[in-house]
């Protein structure tokens, strides 16, 4: 059989191939031809090892998968394609937001505490998740019967919510003036910023609120 | 679409008369009879008799009066232009006769167009009124623009039908992504949104239950969860070890309030062996 | 830029173009890098360009359709697909094709409408095989009685049809001018009458020469 023949047959592997959107067997793929034309396995297979070099170069490779032959997208432009279909994330839900505003605030908590303040019990998919993204992590265990673990927050949460130290969260007692909760973010970043200017540090020896001295605390708790 | 679908198929396959007739409406010009001095022979004897099966399938075969004027048109070879009104009128009317006879049902159009060429032969043949075509459309010219019209659509469908297509002419390609380590996507959060549950789990607690989250230095509970993260394992710690001298006064606070909460809530063990002696601590749990 | 780069990024195009199973345009092909790395449209089109060479030899193409790029598989190879597939190409009917090509050409166009030129009626089997398929879709409704539909092609009437713009449609034959064509039958009426009544003036008195002047479509309705 000519090279000719060959790379036609080839050809026609490949428009099959791309073109069927499921893997194709070589029995299937020799059925693409009429009888009188369909070439021997050993040819199927040499126009198939051909093509699998033809795509040398390209951003997708030849596969052998168990119900057959297709072309699959090479890892490195997986990648990049990937993007195509990222899905956007759903949103998280309201129980997982109360779960970790309590372990910020309350840490280092348990899940039995949690689910008393809630009043409902917290369900493992949202502790699991908050631990996955390494929000939240395990700092110890209660030495109470079961020995629960001890949730607190990680660096990574500090890092994500654009806080140097917990310290930058809003008082508890202005959670409930919801209307002065952004303003508090903001007045405390813009707080922080000022302290790297070393001429704007306010020097007052005032102990009690720990929120106007967090310079010297911050950032070093992890 | 089926329906559709029928017509295209029936028309194909049918006893051999029929496909004569069908394939005689795709190729006019060749099935025209002989030509006498340049001029078509009228009166074709075949347009008198159809089999009846081949009637139901000839008359699917048009896509309505106009199609079918088209055809005998075109079929003498006649420019639309020169229509010879009164002979198209004979052979249209023959046509539904016949159908009419075989009691096929017939669209209206078909009748409404019957009308409307026996209304152009009858003007032709009186005198022309002058005070009534200033407001009528003159009828034949106005047969003859549907014709134009029609036909030339009849072909844009043809130059449609030719246009390579997808899944006949030309396929759609892919190619599957490998299956790639799952990076997963989260979810933004705003700081507000964790803030706004929280309000929300406070007002219930402060309802429903005898839990009061109070007002906290979270320094010190921040400073709780580090001193138990060093904590974990079976060993124990120097007290001193928690402190960190860099901090300066108010960390060492933060970090002595923070012990004493944690042994207050009896998460930490403190033991001193001797007075004096070193402290030691150890988390409750550690074992 | 240098060579490599647009190769790399030619890679990438065809990897997600394979990727996404369907025609992606300039702007979806640039999302897929980050913003730093986001080539200029130029290079993107260069990119194209090159692929587009890669691809001689190929049992594809790179085709651009109305909604974007794809690839897609050369009529030459077409047959051969067709075998994958148990069910012959769909073959459409006149009425479909004529009542699809009044809308292609004469969009926004209502029911009546198409029904008046084709001199029979439409059936609703037809418009809703072409909405289903979204060739079609309702663009609005004709300020008439009984506010009929009026209905345009789509997008993927064009995709479907490999055209770019509606500009590409075969343009509709020469059509007389109605004018043109009222003063001739005037005369040949006038001739045949002139036995009757030699004084009698030709006339045309018919304004209605609306439908034949809106030949250029323009490639906007989608």
């Amino acid at each position: 059989m000519s090279e000719e023949q060959i790379r036609r047959i080839q050809l026609i592997i490949e428009a099959a191939l791309l073109a069927a959107g499921k893997p194709l067997n070589l029995d299937q793929l020799r059925e693409l031809f009429s009888e009188e034309e369909r070439p021997a396995r050993q040819v199927m297979e040499h126009a198939l090892s051909q093509l699998e070099q033809a795509c040398e170069g390209r951003s997708y490779a030849l596969c052998k998968v168990s119900s057959g032959y297709r072309f699959q997208i090479r890892e490195d432009y997986a990648r990049w394609v990937g993007r195509l279909f990222e899905e956007k994330p759903q949103r998280y839900s309201r129980a997982l937001l109360e779960t970790l505003a309590l372990i910020a605030y309350r840490q280092p908590i348990t899940r039995g505490e949690i689910e008393d303040i809630r009043g409902v019990t917290v369900s493992s998919n949202i502790i699991r998740t908050l631990m996955e993204r390494e929000w939240v992590r395990i700092v110890g265990h209660k030495d109470v019967p079961g020995r629960p673990a001890m949730y607190a927050t990680t660096r990574q949460f500090l890092d994500y919510f654009n806080m140097t130290s917990l310290e930058q969260l809003p008082p508890l007692s202005e959670i409930r003036d919801l209307e002065e909760i952004g303003r508090e973010v903001e007045q405390k970043i813009q707080a922080e910023i000022q302290f790297d200017d070393p001429k704007s540090v306010p020097e007052d020896g005032d102990d009690d609120t720990g929120d106007d001295h967090n310079e010297s605390i911050s950032g070093t708790v992890h | 679409m089926t329906d559709d679908q029928q017509v295209q198929e029936n028309s194909e396959s049918q006893t051999p008369e029929a496909t004569q007739v069908a394939s005689d409406t795709d190729t006019p010009d060749v099935a025209s009879v002989a030509r006498v001095a340049g001029q078509p022979v009228k009166d074709l004897p075949q347009d008198l008799y159809i089999p009846p099966d081949a009637l139901a399938v000839f008359l699917e075969a048009f896509e309505g009066p106009l199609d079918l004027l088209l055809y005998l048109i075109r079929r003498q070879n006649m420019d639309i232009l020169d229509i010879d009104v009164s002979e198209i009128t004979r052979q249209y009317m023959d046509y539904i006769n016949a159908i009419e006879a075989m009691r096929f049902e017939l669209a209206a159009e078909y009748l409404v167009m019957a009308a409307t060429l026996a209304e152009i032969k009858s003007r032709m043949l009186l005198p022309r009124q002058e005070s009534e075509d200033e407001e009528d459309l003159d009828p034949r010219a106005e047969l003859i623009r549907r014709l134009q019209q029609y036909e030339r659509f009849k072909k844009a469908a043809e130059d449609l039908d030719e246009l390579p297509r997808m899944e006949r002419d030309t396929y759609a390609t892919s190619a599957p992504l490998p299956r790639l380590p799952q990076s997963q996507v989260h979810p933004d959060v705003e700081l507000k949104d964790m803030l706004l549950a929280l309000r929300d789990v406070i007002r219930r607690a402060d309802l429903f239950t005898s839990h009061h989250v109070e007002r906290e230095k979270l320094s010190t509970r921040e400073r709780m969860s580090h001193i138990l993260s060093c904590l974990s394992g079976d060993r124990f710690v120097r007290f001193e070890s928690l402190f960190t001298i860099e901090e300066g006064r108010l960390g060492v606070v933060v970090t002595f309030l923070a012990t004493l909460e944690l042994v207050k809530e009896q998460l930490i063990e403190v033991v001193q062996g001797e007075v004096l002696g070193s402290i030691h601590v150890r988390a409750r749990a550690a074992n």
